[in-house]
């Protein structure tokens, strides 16, 4: 049992808290007080291409597509990886996601790079596809954005509920529907966009899509109007008798109807998704843990500064959430440290999700409650995280919903 | 005995306090927060029917009604829109400071005027840990925060005594972290002249046990609104075949978040009846404000965690009441001034929960 | 708005008072140390019934059973009952209970009387079935209890699934089963055994009968040995062939098939039990509150004695532990006000329910953390409260059953 | 790197500490909590297996394991019987004092015997409010309560110092609240001579950092055992047509339980391998005591309250674990002793929770 961290990680975790102090912090101010979303010509994300960022983790070629799905999707991951020397990319992706988000969640997920379309297109997609949406992306030539739509305005953790219609016409596929709270859609290349060819059938139904930029029919895009996080864009669009090249349907049609017919379809169509969740849960905690750490770190400091060390009442507060928020820490560590050794972590990866979220919540409150009237001004750093955290509980599921998944487990509670 | 009605005129006062909010408020709640003030003609209905000069004694031409009705109504205004409710209120709590510690006549010199003056605003601020000093019939200082972006009457509040203060105020203006309706200002005073001075520790006292009941009205109102919103979203909205109101999880929830409203609304009512009956009620008053301050901070972010996404969205009123609520909750002197109020006598207390028999 | 106690109850309450602390709370005290209820013969139990209590409220004749059945089951009610002037019988039961538990809520269980199985006596008995039971506790020549037995070994909350089986037999019923936790049973003149004569009907297979003491096939009482709350004896006991005459069925058997068949045999055969249950759990409510006070006050006077009062910490939870009762209090009141005024309190009722019992252990818990090492001796009175407390938590509903009652009227939560 | 692995010396290690905790000690706690002891056959099997001995150094013929071991094992211990756990353990925590502030010599002089003669008790007090006067060699006081009713060494830790006494102590038996099973009796000194004293502040507070630690890894197997038993019985119980545990009520309740013990074990984890690489680990242990004592304080009245009437009754352990875990949450200065030392640096703390690429 061991909690050091690789020297080549804390390397990587220093580079990124002095572009964080530098950089990423300032920009996540800016955009919060300007009330929208970083511009994606904003010099940052080309100094980000020039440090290496911004990429693809495909390899190229007909590297196995599994492996590369449970890597991290922020930097490239540690060439190694044997146990007790490096950090796996679960684990890594998990440490640099905390330090990332403990100078600016909003600006991290507006990172150019393939984001959470390239899951999908890594797990399900052909090579040709893979080629087609992954290469630009392996030296970009500017900064460039995937992007992934899921959700609907109608519907929000039961993925199985998305109405967006797909059918097939000819060599195309026509999408109708309406997609929202999509990350950095707007300027994305393209979007993974998940639709029904038969709502009757549930998930076994559901397609998933690659769609480019200037396809007709996509548009009406409409940056939403956040609580925080302003830095990224979080967008609603819609797709109008959406023509798609059947070459876009990620894995092609074989993969969503072999095997047992229905079943099979179902398994492969979500395997994509509800494979990386087991990493990106705790990546999602982690950054959680981020925002609380960034609340905390200024609480402290605040207390500090006002000479509020003799206060227990203070003192005790501060402890508390840095109790809550050091469990967390290693709840999403052992979730990490476990998908990196290929061993079960749903439990696990659901604890971490479910408890790094209310500690950061908590530590928010306590900074507010801290800072008093100051706090009240909406100029400070701690205010703002206040209104970021809360996302952060919402996202790749509720809590509500990581305590129903763990009861499945725990106790075989039934589906209802 | 122990009675839980409320007299027939206190509910036609809610009932219209209601009506007024739900109509005039709720649905342009984000218009007068990108406003920053609520218009003239909500100004005028408000002031019509009587909730301007509510608790303004009836010899001076008001309704002089006492605590439990100015609750009753903070929640309805609360409910709707807790920045307007402020901005409305032309002399807020800063009436308690004037009305426990000034005298009759400069009540009516002082205050009066404003009520006379559509849009004016007085405002109290809590001077406990001495941001502003006073001296030699001079205020100096910086408030950091006021929910305002107008202040015509500035009453300044410590723990001993109460400063009226009604020139050489400037004000620098504020994003605000929630209540933006009413305005957001940093407030400086640099020498300005103090009008009035009252040292009166027993008066102060009660009027920061006033002003903290009526934070804690409008809190009471903003986590009803929160809990009551989410739960008819949370009936609406449907997920894997029913509404997510029926998923126990969520069910659960919303029944601790209506506890925690019930739960509230009775210390509160508790507090506005001691008061009416000119008991002691600084304990009280703390604690149904720290009570409302941290059921708040349950309730609202939950809310929002119950619309999920769209909780996240300003689409929707939650988000905005989770930063009204967390702003609420920080005004005079916040939770750790009023649980020092309310637990400063606890540990000599023979029985703190009161004997059953000695209820008063 | 009021919350004030007029001066009939005020008395009455400083007449608790003084009993509380001259006879209850020492026996209290004396039956934990012991490990044992106090003895049936003690002659505290004389003394209740020269002071008029341990009687029925039963009043003779004809009177409204209806009415009798909310009336309190501690002392006898007011007369009078004008809003605004005297407290109704569910108040004035509330706050009776909270000053009896305050001293000792096991000797309070302990109380000569026909206890629990007087509501459904009240309410389901005939005049005939009244006079037998009831008559004997107006004026009763010694103490007396009667016991009410629903719980079985193998159920808890769900009432419905009872096991213990009646059937007819000319003119008598066989009783078959095993009961548990009733209270005084095995001192009690006769105990309502509730039964079912068919175990598919659920609910509406279920009868309730008058059991007596010397009834052959009645036996195997066992006092139960309990964390805490040992003063009075909760008990098993078997019936084994147990031959009770036909009329003993409380009300008789029109009672339990009247109306539209099974739906009214249901409605009625539980609407004694579910009808005391508003006026019950809001008292139940308000016993937890009389623990809990007992906790804070002994917490409090530890604080005082030892000079703890000048730090924050010991303040500050002192305070959050009397706010919670304070609350607790407040919605035990609020409860039984409504049911006083023939007005639904089922939400509230639960709500008080649900409340109290989580703010009273606290309060205990608090108090053992004040107390420190001196909670561990096992010879303070806290660490009995601490030992008491939890079982507010269980009876009459759990606080999980308590959010599921709340739930399905706030959101019309479905029966699973 | 970051590691959850067990080396497999440790996981035998916890393997045997299970085996001989489930089959030696759960099945006879009733008994041994009545007997206020364990029975010889069970202690011998205890020493036999080198459990006694764990941290006593190799040196001296121990097994000289450190800190994780121990935590393992008394998780293992506590999940049976923590007050049989401690009767069992003839130096207990009193050797964290002694190994942390007395001369090897010393060590070997004063608690060597003890591990030699079957049944001793060497027992640490924490002294950190002077109950007992230490004058011109002499000790005078009264402890109010120890899980002992044998004591051969009494060891007292305050802030800056170890003193020793092996004389003079006189034992009063008291009930208990819990841990029955290892004795409980008041301690009176009435001038005992002092054997040893050692002033070594840095060592006593690593001393007391090290018997917090003890006691977590105790109240850890007190709760996991609460949690899993509950958690047991509400899947075999039935109600309303399916198990208890179906009903999501409970489900997420258990949740939350199975959720409090994990992060109770990572803290309790952390702080051990944190005293075996010998860094700082002071905060770190008080820490993991205090999460470990709140969290039991919500697992182990909820396992009584989801087995119902039958949590209530001493036909079942949970009770009896409520009881425990209470007992063990007061030790060594409690949990306010722990959030002091827990929260002494953290305003001052550039960064409290640790800087990612500086964990250590």
């Amino acid at each position: 049992m061991n909690f050091k961290i690789d020297d080549e990680l804390r390397k990587r975790l220093a580079g990124i808290r002095e572009l964080g102090r530098t950089q990423i912090r300032p920009l996540g101010l800016e955009a919060d007080r300007a009330g929208k979303p970083v511009d994606p010509d904003h010099p940052f994300y080309a100094l980000l291409l020039k440090l290496g960022l911004g990429r693809t983790r495909w390899l190229g070629g007909e590297l196995d597509a599994e492996q590369d799905a449970t890597r991290s999707r922020v930097g490239s991951p540690p060439s190694g990886g044997e146990r007790g020397h490096k950090a796996g990319p679960s684990l890594t992706g998990v440490l640099l996601s905390e330090e990332l988000a403990y100078w600016d969640r909003g600006v991290a997920v507006s990172f150019p790079g393939p984001g959470l379309g390239e899951p999908p297109v890594l797990s399900m997609g052909t090579p040709e596809q893979k080629e087609r949406f992954l290469a630009r992306f392996r030296e970009p030539d500017r900064p460039r954005w995937g992007s992934f739509a899921m959700t609907e305005p109608g519907a929000g953790s039961d993925v199985a509920a998305i109405r967006t219609s797909c059918k097939r016409d000819g060599d195309h596929w026509i999408l109708d529907g309406d997609k929202s709270f999509a990350a950095n859609a707007s300027r994305a290349d393209w979007i993974v966009v998940w639709a029904t060819a038969d709502t009757s059938l549930g998930r076994a139904g559901h397609r998933a899509f690659v769609v480019e930029r200037d396809t007709p029919g996509l548009g009406d895009f409409k940056i939403e109007k956040k609580m925080g996080l302003k830095a990224y864009e979080s967008t609603s669009f819609t797709l109008r008798h959406c023509r798609v090249p059947a070459s876009h349907l990620l894995g092609g049609e074989a993969t969503y109807s072999n095997q047992d017919g229905s079943r099979g379809a179902k398994r492969a169509g979500f395997k994509g998704a509800l494979q990386s969740f087991n990493a990106t849960r705790p990546m999602i905690g982690a950054m959680a843990v981020g925002i609380g750490r960034a609340a905390l770190d200024e609480a402290a400091a605040f207390a500090r500064e006002h000479d509020l060390g003799s206060d227990p009442r203070v003192r005790d507060r501060l402890e508390r959430t840095r109790r809550k928020l050091r469990v967390a820490r290693l709840l999403c560590w052992r979730a990490a440290w476990l998908a990196d050794q290929q061993q079960p972590n749903i439990v696990e990866a659901s604890m971490a999700k479910a408890h790094a979220p209310a500690a950061a919540l908590d530590a928010t409150l306590l900074g507010m409650e801290l800072l008093g009237e100051v706090g009240a001004r909406g100029d400070h750093l701690i205010e703002k995280l206040f209104r970021d955290v809360k996302a952060m509980d919402i996202v790749e599921g509720t809590g509500q919903i990581q305590h129903i998944v763990i009861a499945r487990q725990l106790v075989g509670l039934p589906r209802e | 005995m122990i009675d839980f009605a409320l007299d027939p005129e206190l509910e036609l006062l809610r009932e219209t306090a209601r009506s007024f909010a739900q109509h005039r408020l709720r649905p342009h709640d984000r218009d007068f927060e990108t406003a920053r003030g609520v218009d003239v003609a909500t100004r005028d209905a408000f002031t019509e029917i009587g909730l301007a000069a509510l608790e303004w004694p009836e010899a001076l031409g008001g309704a002089g009604l006492g605590a439990l009705a100015r609750a009753l109504v903070l929640e309805e205004l609360g409910a709707a829109d807790a920045g307007a409710a402020l901005t409305l209120d032309p002399l807020g709590p800063a009436f308690y400071a004037l009305a426990e510690c000034g005298e009759a006549a400069a009540l009516q010199a002082i205050a009066q005027p404003l009520l006379e003056r559509p849009g004016s605003r007085a405002v109290l601020a809590w001077n406990g840990v001495a941001r502003v000093a006073l001296r030699n019939g001079r205020a100096t200082g910086v408030l950091p925060w006021l929910p305002a972006d107008r202040v015509d009457l500035l009453v300044l509040l410590d723990g001993d005594a109460v400063a009226v203060i009604d020139e050489g105020i400037a004000l620098a203006p504020l994003r605000g972290a929630g209540l933006r309706a009413a305005g957001a200002s940093e407030l400086r005073l640099d020498g300005a002249p103090v009008r009035a001075w009252w040292v009166n520790p027993r008066g102060a006292r009660r009027a920061l046990a006033r002003a903290r009941l009526y934070a804690a009205s409008l809190l009471l109102g903003v986590m009803r609104a929160a809990a009551g919103f989410s739960r008819d979203y949370a009936l609406q909205r449907v997920a894997f075949g029913k509404p997510i109101a029926h998923h126990q999880a969520l069910a659960f929830l919303i029944t601790d978040m209506a506890m925690a409203v019930d739960g509230s609304r009775l210390l509160v009512h508790e507090a506005a009846v001691r008061l009416d009956r000119g008991g002691d009620a600084e304990e009280a008053c703390a604690t149904a404000f720290l009570e409302a301050a941290e059921q708040a901070m349950f309730v609202t972010p939950n809310a929002v965690q119950i619309l999920g996404g769209h909780g996240f969205m300003q689409d929707y009123p939650v988000e905005k009441w989770m930063r009204e609520a967390r702003a609420l909750g920080l005004c005079f002197g916040g939770v750790d001034g009023a649980r020092e109020d309310a637990g400063r006598g606890i540990v000599a207390a023979h029985a703190p929960l009161g004997l059953l028999e000695a209820q008063p």
